[in-house]
């Protein structure tokens, strides 16, 4: 008897599946859209810009203090020193979790984020119901994903309201001492990196 | 605009469902329209912030009801037929009646990795900040018609100055093709007591990206 | 509650299209809820108040797709099934599986007429008013996530108190069953550049009704 | 191509027919609802309570000033001496529109409107078009009824946020001397009452 508006999602598909068809090949007859432009474009953010660019990003931080320090100070170089640079990246800023202060970001008014480190956004983050909470409720919002944290701890939340975004460094966890880059960035989720989630700690990894 | 975006501070939304990282879309049409609308945008018809203005025009049933990529889908609809490229005839029909009007700029499939991997920088020269880190500034009563990007939940709210990011293009304008009029782009950092009264999150602060315009000295 | 029901200045919404005065349903289903809805009222479940709250707490995304009946509709089932009246089982099958709880309260053809004539006064005994006609007042950022009347466009603003209306039963408190705590009710006027800035109508001015835990002298 | 919300509107409404007899039903099984009082509720607002009567409180406030004088001190007790009383309007308040300033009722948060003098409000009167709209853009709202006001006309907006109820009594259309009260009443239309019309010209009666 209860509705609920992801029906109307569901319901969506099919429609939308036809109507986007629809669109392409209406884009294609007039030549403004190439389709293996189309193609390329997915293909990369299908397969090759995704959240372990971040992860190799905080392990290095991790692992050097003085990259650490760079990407404190100028994060969008530090970044770009490993090759991720470009769209929805172009203004970098890391924040930096610490035992005293956990950060998250959202973006309220629509879904800014920072694609060459992270990737395309996963449906929450876009979806309003994060982006009427984090602002609020952030830790009714961290419950639902698991981590709940000590009452004394501060919350600071980042509105990504500009063209700067924001990478969360999480606190390396305890008992990784001598692991190496690659080892590290295994437990550095994508939900880490968003303040929506903590690393993995090295045995679960 | 108080529009269907303004979501942040707002009740009544539902839970947030986790997902896991290596799911990249829910349906094959999504791809379809990522692609398609970055495409489109080397078309040189609108900028970003007119596209997010398109977006958040959507009607609130609309907005609200659809998944992102169904918004986007709908305001790239917008913002080709208002740059005379499609018609709701030719959609209907799924066949062109007339040939692209900037079918010049059309993405090459060659230079996708490059105009991704340059992105669209919003840095330029303008005046100096009239604020420093550290000062107190209030958010103005700002609340425009149309596109601006200071959220209504940090409206007549004090707060504090935390980095001065240079000038950056101006929404506002620019989003209604009126220029992009750079001006200083400054973090403001508030206590959430300050944004949500006195029953708010007392560990809680929050920051936006706020210009100039928006700010007074408090 | 910051919910879908705080439309007032908000931006995004679509023309407002006149009726003729003799339309009074635009369905036979809307007949029935109007009947059903008041109905249920009298099994005394429930206060005005509780009712709207369970309006304002159907998400955004069925609130706005939804005719005001339908929100009607479907406010009452989330009311009966809290009651424990129904259940979903049987809305499904459309029979009753158990017989109701306060069916003696049942309200009779006969007493039809009677009760709407009677209404349901708010006004009651209770504390004197602490600002008089003329006074200038400042709302409070009073946002709760419960069920409030003060709109979010009149928050942190500044007006003057218009008219005293005597202690009436306080929305915030009786939608949650936590007591009617009548308190005093005032008219309270703003003028538009004041709830929406330098570019409002100057020509205009909005008041609402505001209770005085709303309000703090300005 | 293009979708609207109204269509999930047009969607609803067998589906609504489906659900409402299905409440119905098993509510009158359950002895909570009798559908004769159903019907009763129903009959009073479909034929009997309606905008005729605040019609005939505004004709009587234009013909006798005496009355009027009444209605602006206590609008309740003058509407009750004609009998109109009850449900959504215990607390009546009547507003009068002048030459310098024109009042304009709505309820931002919900719908309330005087059932007593005005029966059911229409459709548009509780939906969010208009109470966006009207507390902020109100001649816009008001062209779309055909109103366009003097620049210098002050409006006054009345948002029903309590139990107060709004009865804006608009002002008496030239050329209507000597006039009865019936004959007023029929130049007074419902939404002249709420604000959103005007009256009607003698000759246009």
């Amino acid at each position: 008897m209860h509705d609920h508006h992801d029906h109307d999602h569901d319901n969506e598909l099919d429609d939308m599946t036809a109507r986007v068809r629809a669109l392409e090949t209406v884009l294609t007859e007039k030549g403004l859209v190439d389709p293996a432009a189309v193609d390329a474009i997915i293909d990369t953010y299908e397969h090759r810009v995704g959240p372990r660019n971040g992860a190799a990003v905080v392990a290095r931080a991790w692992a050097d203090p003085a990259f650490a320090d760079w990407l404190r100070r100028d994060a969008t170089a530090a970044i770009a020193s490993m090759g991720f640079t470009g769209r929805q990246g172009e203004h970098m800023v890391a924040v930096f979790n610490t035992p005293e202060e956990h950060n998250l970001v959202v973006c309220t008014l629509c879904s800014c984020y920072p694609w060459p480190v992270l990737g395309l956004p996963p449906a929450w983050y876009k979806a309003p119901d994060y982006r009427a909470r984090a602002v609020r409720e952030p830790r009714a919002v961290l419950a639902g994903f698991g981590v709940t944290l000590p009452e004394t701890t501060r919350i600071r939340v980042w509105d990504s309201t500009a063209e700067i975004r924001y990478l969360v460094v999480p606190e390396r966890p305890a008992g990784t001492e001598g692991m190496d880059e690659a080892a590290l960035a295994a437990l550095v989720t994508r939900d880490s990196m968003i303040g929506a989630g903590l690393p993995r700690a090295p045995e679960a990894a | 605009m108080n529009g269907p975006q303004d979501v942040g501070g707002r009740h009544g939304f539902g839970p947030v469902v986790p997902e896991d990282e290596s799911l990249r879309f829910h349906a094959d049409w999504e791809k379809r329209v990522l692609g398609v609308t970055l495409a489109c945008g080397a078309l040189g018809h609108w900028s970003l912030d007119t596209s997010r203005h398109a977006r958040e025009s959507l009607h609130p049933a609309i907005y609200y009801n659809a998944s992102y990529y169904g918004i986007w889908f709908r305001a790239l609809v917008a913002l080709l037929e208002r740059a005379g490229e499609v018609t709701d005839d030719e959609l209907a029909e799924g066949r062109a009646h007339r040939p692209g009007r900037a079918a010049h700029r059309c993405l090459a499939p060659e230079a996708v990795q490059g105009a991704l991997a340059r992105g669209g920088p919003s840095d330029r020269e303008g005046p100096a900040p009239a604020f420093a880190v550290g000062e107190r500034v209030r958010t103005r009563n700002h609340q425009p018609a149309g596109h601006t990007r200071l959220p209504s939940y940090a409206r007549r709210a004090t707060g504090v100055i935390e980095a001065v990011h240079g000038a950056h293009v101006f929404p506002d304008t620019n989003a209604h093709g009126r220029g992009e009029a750079p001006c200083p782009l400054y973090t403001v950092r508030f206590e959430a007591t300050e944004l949500y009264g006195a029953d708010a999150d007392p560990t809680l602060t929050v920051s936006i990206d706020a210009w100039e315009p928006y700010l007074d000295r408090a």
